[in-house]
């Protein structure tokens, strides 16, 4: 079980998350994040808890909605604010995007934007890792709406036949974009109802209690490095924001999103902290220091410098160059 | 109806016509029906017609253009939407390899009627994943015909051809234009698939632009005209049928040719225009001929850093200038 | 329960079946048959005891192991021999040939090389055929490789989720190419395993026994048609031929070769022929009615002339025509 | 090593020197390991390497392709096989969307060092869905090297080049080509990618061919030789990256262009050659540039249809000789 100062660390890092999310969100509607950015707030148990479960050296594979993994992962509030920014200084040179951030140098290794294409890649990744004999394993998030395309079946009959060291862990929110999960899907659980398909486990978890994805994910980690197979995680949340932009997901019922709302993952650790003794002043002091922690990041975005216009043209290729023809 | 009517408007306008005419015209795709589609492109469509017309899919793009194409064999006339041109990736097996090649490997037994509608092209800052101008992936492959209107009127007069062609077309709407206004044409406006438009007269020098390139070599042939060079502007509206009488019908007046593409100059359909206008206009050409395309890079995030990758009036206007000093 | 004259004509449709493949093995060895084929011999009884057990309406997709699919729908086994022999009169004009067998005019709407793609395309059918009200279903039948594909799992959810009138029917051979499923697959029946995953029923069957392979077909397709929704059958069964062409397929062990063959769909038959009291000189001269037409198709191809080569160029549009541009 | 090698047999030796070279090289792909591939190019490696460097997989062409991504990026070299290239388009958004974008998309913080070799191209009766050239397409995507040898000792060379490649190469071996021979290599043998072959040294005309074109545009120069025009033979090797220098060069020389592609004219690779000569060689070229291509039909069955849509020598010859007399 977690101790008080591990769910202390963990709270705080979900409430820098919140903020920072908040902060991209406002910075969109002021115009200075343009494209699109696809808020994870209301969904930061899941990304925290798992990371506090890996190992550092573990790969990492996110979707567009991938804000809380980046940061979970390492990302500096900073450098996933610039990147939004399309600052020289994002990290990716601000050539990614909100829905491409990643951080390589944790092995948090991309955001990917084609739903369910980054399955597969995580399975390579576990095979690598049992190539090399390092005892890393490869953890794959997605949607509800994943489950429905074709690169999952195949990652995950993939994964199972030769017991790879790769967990899949669905962030069931209930919506894809505007529709919900449940109109278009075959069974009530969309990943975890499938998971006997592979002939492997699936679990389901309430995803905003940090403490319980954190129990599940290093327990489901253990089984992956034990050599003994990949499962499937369902991990039930929900968004607090729209899809995308400025999408006011007016198309979610009130009732629902209000019980849905009292059941906040910051509040849920509250709660939790609580029950472990911990006085509520040291919440709010890590939520200061997380605002805190925010509000220099914003302001330093603001003023790093556009990227370089000569960068369109490096990257394509190892050599740095884009050169197709000689 | 009223005066005006937008990009976006006549997407769903031109649908609701065919609609209304045909019953075996449906619909399906992600998030078209309650939600009236991701770019708003299929708004009042679900309430007029229903859900059995209008089907919000999972995100299964290869059952949606597969279950496209085994209701066009059987009678029906279906859209199916993808909701990025990117995504066709998803279900390119479809485009290339059934729904082009069927009619021909059954000896003209089966006949595929339907339309695959997508949203297409950059200048939003989408990144490398939502921003690509796919149509020269499409002319790649024999057996489909490719429709990329620049206009609402367009929009809708190439709507009623696709959905009333025999002959399954890849039907591109342009993200860029969609805000875009026109005049809304008369009733049952149709335009024939394969018939350029010249937008443009003009004596010195022929610009070649589909889509959202149309307004680009507009306003340059405009800001050129301040410099006294004439150029006459196509739209060509299809790539499939491919209107190479008009460009040649140009060119024997204008002896010079920009063709203006938003995709990347390796493998872009101004190539193959080329190519025919190279070999059976050789004669007319007095001026080497230039392609203004995108770099052949993905598409950044930043908006810095994709104007630098697609084609601008700058760029047009430069090229355009070089060559009429040639 | 079938009876005895029912039985005795799907025998005799099955020996015609066996013998027009054996003719087809026989023309590829003495090089009349060139490209490549995939025999079907042993599993004869899934297409006839289906067949039997469907509408002559409904619509049936089959793969480029398919011919025993075209001949129990309809295709006549001079039409069939003579596409395989590059002939005029071939089924598909010569432009098909051995994989891709279509008789579109009895709803036999083709045979398609890309493992799994006609999945999708029968849930469309089978959508049309609701909106349109007729009361036909679809089946997709598809080999046991094919239950890893993703276009497999996005078919099978799409119809559960709109209950489609579609019966998806796998014929287990045990092997895709040269790999045994089992090595690759994660549960132990690779289709109806997979079943509850789209929550219809899944089934296992004797493939090899043409009544059982007709009463269960018959009991999903009534389900189907009372609009209770899809269903997975899976039919055990095995080649008795390689691959392909010439392939020996040696890799299959002999003890195993020799308990399928002793479980020959034809002697199951004339078992079940036995015990309803036929005399075996009927099942003898049906084989000796299928022999001779199968000898007179093979002259009769054999004669046949070759495809005119203006053919090459017909038949991409529905207007017969090929033109991509002006 | 024999005094001569097939191209089949430089397959599995090319692969071989770099998986003795270097531990980090990996295969995967349907029936390549104990069946030795379907065809035949990497018998022996499942035996030298064993199962794990040497994977048989399941019918999921997009889980091998996304896998080997995930391999490639996270410190292995592994070579994806996608048996026939048509079945790209079954993993078509790997290519197009994820393979080639990511290290720009990121910023360059990853790096995706694959090979994914497929069997390419037509002429041997396997109509429409197995016989396609489909380099073009791959063309489409700016960020994939493409690789396309026409004779063993390029095969193994060009292997070379591409498993130590820290870029992604697509690598066409061609089915026509299989039982051709030639000298093996020397061991170490590289051939840099992007480096065309002057083949055959001319004044009159160049030939720009690829893989299996180079035999044919060879044959027809030796021919035409009979008749004095002297032919260039330039093959390509590679169309990424494209060298545009040895064609301009030769055409200093030359002044007439003919390319011969074994791709629809629509769309094909000699557009984009052809675009940048119209361009930056216009001022060299005495006479109308002429592309050999295919007819933009799907690929028939019967030989004497598909002869009629594939470039062979005498349409070559013909093209040629027509342009010679301009
Ligand atoms: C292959 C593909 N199809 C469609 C889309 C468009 N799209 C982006 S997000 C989304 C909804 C995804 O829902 P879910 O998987 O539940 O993830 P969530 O957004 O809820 O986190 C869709 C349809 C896409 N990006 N990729
Ligand atoms: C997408 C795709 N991948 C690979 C192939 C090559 N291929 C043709 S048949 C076959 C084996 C299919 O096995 P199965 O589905 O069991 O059918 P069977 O041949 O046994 O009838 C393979 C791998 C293909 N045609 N399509
Ligand atoms: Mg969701
Ligand atoms: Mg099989």
């Amino acid at each position: 079980m977690t101790n008080a100062a591990q769910l202390l660390a963990l709270y705080e890092q979900m409430a820098m998350i919140r903020r920072t999310e908040k902060a991209a969100h406002d910075l969109f509607m002021s115009g200075l994040v343009k494209g699109t950015t696809h808020l994870a707030s209301g969904q930061e148990a899941i990304a925290v808890g798992a990371s506090a479960a890996l190992r550092d050296d573990d790969y990492v594979f996110a979707t567009y909605r991938g804000h809380h993994h980046a940061l979970a992962r390492g990302a500096t509030p900073e450098e996933c604010l610039a990147e939004l920014m399309s600052r020289a200084t994002g990290l990716c040179k601000a050539k990614g995007g909100s829905m491409h951030l990643t951080k390589a140098s944790s092995n948090m290794l991309g955001s990917y934007a084609i739903v369910g294409a980054h399955l597969p890649m995580a399975v390579g990744a576990a095979w690598s890792a049992r190539l090399r004999g390092t005892g890393q394993i490869a953890v794959a998030f997605f949607g509800d709406g994943a489950t429905n395309i074709g690169a999952f079946h195949e990652a995950l009959n993939l994964a199972a036949v030769w017991k790879l060291p790769v967990l899949f862990v669905c962030e069931n929110n209930l919506y894809m974009e505007y529709t919900p999960i449940a109109d278009v899907t075959a069974v009530a659980n969309p990943a975890a109802d499938r998971a006997p398909a592979y002939g492997i486990p699936g679990e389901i978890v309430d995803g905003n209690d940090v403490v319980l994805v954190q129990e599940a994910v290093s327990r489901l980690a253990d089984r992956a490095r034990a050599g003994d197979g990949p499962s499937l995680l369902e991990a039930q949340t929900y968004r607090h924001f729209g899809h995308s932009r400025a999408d006011p997901a007016s198309y979610r019922p009130a009732e629902e999103v209000e019980r849905w709302l009292k059941h906040d993952p910051l509040d849920v650790a509250r709660g939790r902290l609580a029950e472990l003794g911990v006085p509520a002043e040291a919440a709010t002091e890590a939520d200061e220091r997380a605002g805190s922690l925010v509000q220099q990041a914003v302001e330093a975005a603001k003023n790093a410098p556009a990227p370089d216009p000569r960068e369109a043209l490096t990257d394509v290729w190892a050599d740095g160059g884009a050169a197709w023809r000689t | 109806m009223a005066d005006v009517i937008t990009y976006r408007e006549a997407v769903a306008e031109g649908i609701a016509r065919e609609m209304r005419r045909d019953p075996a015209v449906v619909c399906l795709g992600e998030d078209i029906g309650a939600a009236g589609g991701v770019f708003k492109t299929t708004v009042g469509l679900h309430k007029e017609f229903g859900p059995e017309r209008v089907w919000d899919t999972p995100i299964s793009e290869q059952a949606i253009v597969g279950a496209a194409m085994g209701a066009a064999m059987t009678g029906m006339r279906p859209i199916a939407e993808i909701m990025f041109s990117d995504f066709l990736a998803c279900c390119w097996d479809y485009l290339a390899n059934e729904i082009p090649k069927v009619r021909y490997m059954t000896g003209g037994q089966v006949t595929v009627p339907l339309v695959v509608r997508t949203a297409n092209g950059g200048g939003l800052g989408f990144g490398a994943q939502h921003s690509q101008a796919t149509e020269n992936w499409a002319f790649t492959v024999p057996g489909l015909k490719i429709a990329a209107p620049a206009t609402p009127a367009d929009v809708i007069g190439m709507m009623a051809a696709a959905v009333r062609s025999d002959d399954p077309v890849v039907f591109f709407e342009h993200k860029g234009l969609l805000a875009t206004k026109g005049v809304p044409p008369p009733p049952d406006h149709v335009v024939e698939l394969g018939r350029a438009a010249v937008v443009r007269e003009g004596a010195d020098v022929t610009l070649v632009a589909l889509a959202s390139m149309v307004p680009v070599a507009l306003t340059a042939a405009e800001r050129l005209a301040e410099e006294h060079i004439d150029a006459e502007v196509i739209d060509l509206r299809c790539l499939v049928p491919l209107d190479t009488r008009t460009v040649l019908g140009s060119l024997a007046k204008t002896s010079r040719l920009v063709t203006v593409e938003e995709n990347p100059y390796q493998g872009g359909w101004g190539a193959t225009l080329v190519s025919v206008v190279a070999d059976e206009g050789f004669g007319l050409l007095d001026a080497p001929v230039r392609r203004v395309a995108a770099a052949c890079v993905p598409l950044p995030f930043a908006d810095a850093l994709e104007e630098q990758v697609i084609p601008t009036v700058d760029k047009v206007e430069a090229s355009v200038r070089d060559l009429t000093s040639y």
